[in-house]
């Protein structure tokens, strides 16, 4: 892949382009499938794009000094990450990639919750200021767990290729660390039972708090993307390899909208755990998917 | 390290405007100050000013979510110093309001505390479950909120259909106990919110002589309604529940079985509804003389109390005092956040279902 | 009115967010206001959206009839909810302090503090007429696209946009 | 019954929501603006003694009687309605319209008193209504 597809990659294909009314899609199916499972009609379609329109055309307070201007930086940034790891999904397969792509993949879904945590401090609201802990806390544990599962299903495929693992077969080893990202996505997207970083009802919007205007249109986005992201990187482990390129486009955006589906069906039958209730979770998992990860590969290594 | 973390005064998890200051290190919270008055309208001053047909409508809006009891109370006061008796059927009206009042209060508080705990499901599904009573208020009484039901010396508003209330309340029951009780229950990540949540141990209720569910839930079985009935509490039958681990969960448990006790006695009510006259006296005859009137009542939330003066000669009351259930178990939040997650403070402080505007006045 | 203009114009009346403030009301209108939210009238089907802080808000819904107490914090928190933004007073006690006329601790009525654009009236109003007031509130907004920012608390602008 | 089942009978129950428009319809018995008709009206001013929030104004000297009413103002108990034995007073069953500006909705009557026996005359026409 040379540095020009990369770009097209980025910006146009599945990048911004592409990736932004994805982004609003799936931010819409989750909140009209929320409100089917709750008996109510919920919003009408592509909601977050009038959202995202509207709050571009607000106004925003001036904030001086270093602290507007990093307030102003981090929502870009996160669109930018966001935007990076949507450009390197292998949405049609044999379409570019290059070999250690999944790690590049992985560190720009951790930067948004990165940028995060750095908006809820920089905007000196003390709700900020705890959203933001909760969220370092919470990603701490979660990680463990997201980067265990992806250890393991890319020891089990010998590759840190997207390109590669989406070519290739399932294995026990890669169910489980499926499964293992299924668990931890609802703490990456900030979703129940893992949303105590925005929990309204004790820290306002935690670190968006103090956002508004185009730059809470710009977290908006990146968190939309963050989505197509993470179901996307779910859907390419999970889709069986298909031949016609079409046909593995559209399959790829059957298994993303369905693990849409699932994760909003998650997060209406929880209720929002504790911080450290989440945290005792993730390690409990963490400690789980290890023995159980480890096991396997020793298992495996024996068959060898 | 400890910092303070003040709540409110405009603050998500609150309806109403109050500040809860809390000292917290880190996640736990070490000690709360709460500072209310936000919501003080001088409502006892202003009733000093009305004559007993104003004073009801005034009374009424003490509260929205528990205006019935607060009508009912001053009704039943200046009844008390007027020596009025209210027809039976009036009673039996009072009753069935009243109980009306404490379902959809309940169900209210069930919604909230799903929505203070993330679980937006629950908030919808209890939302939903009483518009239904809202339903019937709303027919029996032209509005949704302040039904404006009771007057000095009966009800304003006859009930034309029992028939239709009580094929409500099977549909409501039937909800209660197949959909919004078994969910709560069942699901352990609301669970895991609310037990051993915000403790309030026996002893420490007894000494801050909390009222109302909060006290049923900490094993103390007061309840107006059997200790000294109003209106026409004395003909029906009902239990008192009461637990005995204190804390959110077992108000949860309390509130879900009142439901039923609420149903159980909106049954008898309105199968034993007498014939009659709805109120007795003329109102635009009627003479408060001086004296004093006490009324006791038990809102959904607790006992409220209401002591009412009347000068001589004049068509307004002297003093009007209302104590209320909140002003009683507001202490309690104190003890019960104290060494509670920051998280659960929201939910302990919602679990005696605050009412500040009534406190406040 | 150039094509970004009208999709902002639409935009706006398409998502009005919400900040609900109580000024010492009875809470008669905050559970009615709540219930809009709920299924049987549910607010989301207009685009609306609880917003918890009030620097995401397009809509501030004020009940109670403004007590001592509650001004400064009001006046706070409309000042944080930034341009264009619509006042909906919901009830009659925001509208003329209602049966706590002749208290001595009202502030009231709202319009003299901030200025209101639409009245729903009812005590307390119900979901379904808190939900028209809403989306009446976001057509206002929609017509104020065009305008830039507006002094804090010009009552007269705000009066004339209606117009 | 477990959260599951619940969520899957909600989602194939379908939506229990009024579409926006419409509105769910007001009861008999609901209680709405005031109406007031002066040809019905004796002019004894219960209504304001009765109305707890000011609402309902009367304002009488020998020659005319003035009623005005404040929806902004109104509690809608229906005191007033109970007490007015003439029936002048009646409630609307629907809920009251939205308003832009405060006073918008209000209302003024101004009746002439009959004048005194000796020289009997017809009772002068009602003012109209007129919006402040």
């Amino acid at each position: 892949m040379n540095a020009t597809t990369a770009l097209l990659r980025m910006l146009v294909f599945p990048g911004i382009l592409f990736a932004a009314p994805a982004a609003w899609f799936f931010l819409w199916i989750e909140r009209k499938a929320m409100a089917a499972l709750q008996q109510r009609i919920g919003p009408p379609f592509m909601q977050p794009f009038f959202d995202f329109v509207k709050l571009m055309g607000k106004q925003v307070p001036p904030r001086e000094g270093l602290g507007g201007f990093l307030m102003k930086l981090w929502p870009v940034l996160a669109v930018a990450a966001s935007a990076g790891a949507v450009g390197l999904l292998p949405v049609i397969p044999r379409s570019g990639g290059f070999p250690g792509d999944l790690v590049l993949l992985l560190s720009l879904l951790e930067l948004p919750s990165m940028f995060i945590i750095a908006a809820g401090f920089s905007s000196r609201s003390l709700w900020g200021e705890l959203g933001s802990s909760r969220e370092a806390i919470l990603s701490v544990s979660y990680n463990v767990v997201f980067l265990m599962a992806i250890i393991g299903i890319a020891a089990s495929q010998h590759t840190f290729s997207l390109q590669a693992l989406a070519q290739s077969q399932g294995s026990p080893l890669r169910w489980l660390g499926v499964l293992a990202i299924l668990i931890c996505l609802p703490a990456k997207l900030h979703m129940n039972p893992f949303s105590v970083t925005n929990a309204e009802q004790e820290i306002y919007a935690g670190p968006m708090t103090e956002y508004t205007g185009h730059e809470l249109a710009l977290w908006e986005l990146a968190h939309g993307m963050e989505w197509v992201a993470a179901t996307g990187l779910v859907a390419t482990l999970i889709a069986p390899p298909l031949a016609n390129p079409w046909m593995a486009g559209a399959l790829f955006v059957v298994l993303s909208v369905a693990v849409v589906l699932v994760l909003t069906i998650v997060a209406a039958a929880t209720a929002r755990l504790t911080i450290d209730d989440s945290v005792r979770f993730f390690w409990r998992c963490a400690l789980a998917f290890a023995v159980l990860g480890v096991s396997s590969v020793l298992l495996m290594r024996i068959k060898l | 390290m400890s910092y303070r973390i003040p709540m409110g005064p405009y603050h998500p998890a609150l309806e109403e405007p109050y500040k809860l200051e809390l000292v917290c290190d880190g996640e736990t919270v070490q000690d709360a100050k709460l500072n209310i008055g936000f919501n003080f309208r001088g409502i006892e001053q202003l009733a000093e000013t009305r004559n007993f047909i104003q004073i009801v409508a005034l009374m009424e809006r003490v509260c929205g979510i528990c205006s019935n009891t607060h009508t009912l109370s001053i009704c039943q006061a200046v009844e008390q110093i007027a020596e009025i008796t209210p027809p039976p059927r009036a009673l039996y009206i009072r009753v069935i309001m009243a109980e009306l009042e404490r379902l959809h209060s309940h169900v209210l508080w069930a919604g909230v505390a799903g929505k203070l705990i993330g679980f937006k499901t629950m908030f919808m599904t209890c939302f939903a479950v009483r518009e239904q009573i809202m339903n019937v208020l709303q027919t029996i009484s032209g509005n949704r909120v302040n039904y404006a039901m009771n007057r000095v010396g009966g009800v304003n508003r006859d009930i034309d259909d029992p028939a239709m209330i009580l094929a409500m309340i099977g549909e409501l029951e039937k909800d209660m106990v197949k959909t919004v009780i078994p969910v709560f229950t069942t699901s352990h990540s609301a669970l895991s919110r609310c037990t051993g949540v915000g403790v309030l141990s026996e002893e420490k209720a007894r000494s801050l002589g909390v009222v109302g569910p909060t006290a049923r839930a900490s094993g103390l079985p007061q309840d107006l309604r059997r200790a000294a009935p109003y209106a026409a509490y004395e003909e029906m039958d009902f239990n008192v529940p009461v637990e005995h681990s204190g804390d959110v969960k077992a108000r949860l448990v309390v509130r879900a079985l009142e439901i039923l006790e609420s149903c159980s006695i909106l049954r008898q009510a309105l199968s034993k509804l007498p014939a009659g006259e709805i109120f007795t006296g003329d109102e635009s005859e009627m003479e408060i003389p001086e004296g004093r009137g006490f009324s006791r009542v038990e809102a959904p939330r607790g006992e409220v109390i209401y002591s009412v003066t009347w000068g001589e000669d004049t068509d307004t009351p002297s003093r009007v005092h209302v104590r209320t259930p909140t002003y009683i178990n507001m202490p309690a939040v104190r003890w019960m956040v104290r060494g509670a997650r920051l998280a659960d403070t929201p939910l302990i402080q919602a679990s005696i279902d605050p009412c500040y505007s009534c406190t406040d006045r | 009115m150039n094509l970004w203009k009208k999709l902002l114009c639409y935009s706006r009346r398409k998502s009005p967010w919400l900040f609900h403030m109580n000024s010492g009301s009875c809470n008669g209108c905050d559970i009615e206001l709540i219930a809009g939210l709920t299924p049987r009238y549910d607010a989301e089907q207009l685009g609306v959206k609880h917003e918890a802080s009030p620097r995401h808000a397009d809509i501030i819904c004020i009940s109670g009839p403004v007590t001592h107490t509650a001004v400064n914090a009001m006046k706070t928190v409309y000042g944080q909810v930034c341009h264009p933004k619509a006042v909906v007073a919901i009830g009659s006690c925001p509208a003329s302090t209602n049966v706590f006329i002749d208290s001595r601790v009202l502030d009231g009525p709202l319009d003299r503090h901030i200025p209101v654009d639409v009245y729903v009236p009812g005590c307390p109003p119900r979901p379904d007429a808190i939900l028209a007031g809403i989306a009446k509130a976001a057509e206002i907004l929609a017509a104020r696209a065009g305008q830039e920012a507006q002094p804090a608390a010009a009552p007269v602008a705000a009066e004339e946009e209606k117009a | 019954m477990n959260i599951l089942r619940l969520l899957l009978n909600n989602f194939l129950g379908g939506s229990i929501t009024t579409r926006f428009p419409n509105r769910p319809p007001a009861d008999k018995g609901f209680r709405g603006l005031v109406r007031y008709d002066p040809q019905i009206c004796t002019g004894c001013g219960v209504c304001a003694y009765r109305c707890s929030s000011r609402g309902i104004s009367f304002r009488s000297s020998r020659t005319a009687y003035t009623w005005a009413y404040d929806p902004g103002q109104c509690t809608y108990c229906g005191r007033c309605v109970d007490g007015c034995e003439a029936h002048a007073i009646t409630q609307e069953a629907a809920p009251p319209p939205l308003y832009y500006k405060r006073d918008e909705l209000n209302l003024a009557h101004t009746t002439q008193r009959p004048l005194p026996p000796p020289k009997k005359k017809p009772e002068a026409a009602p003012a109209t209504g007129e919006a402040k």
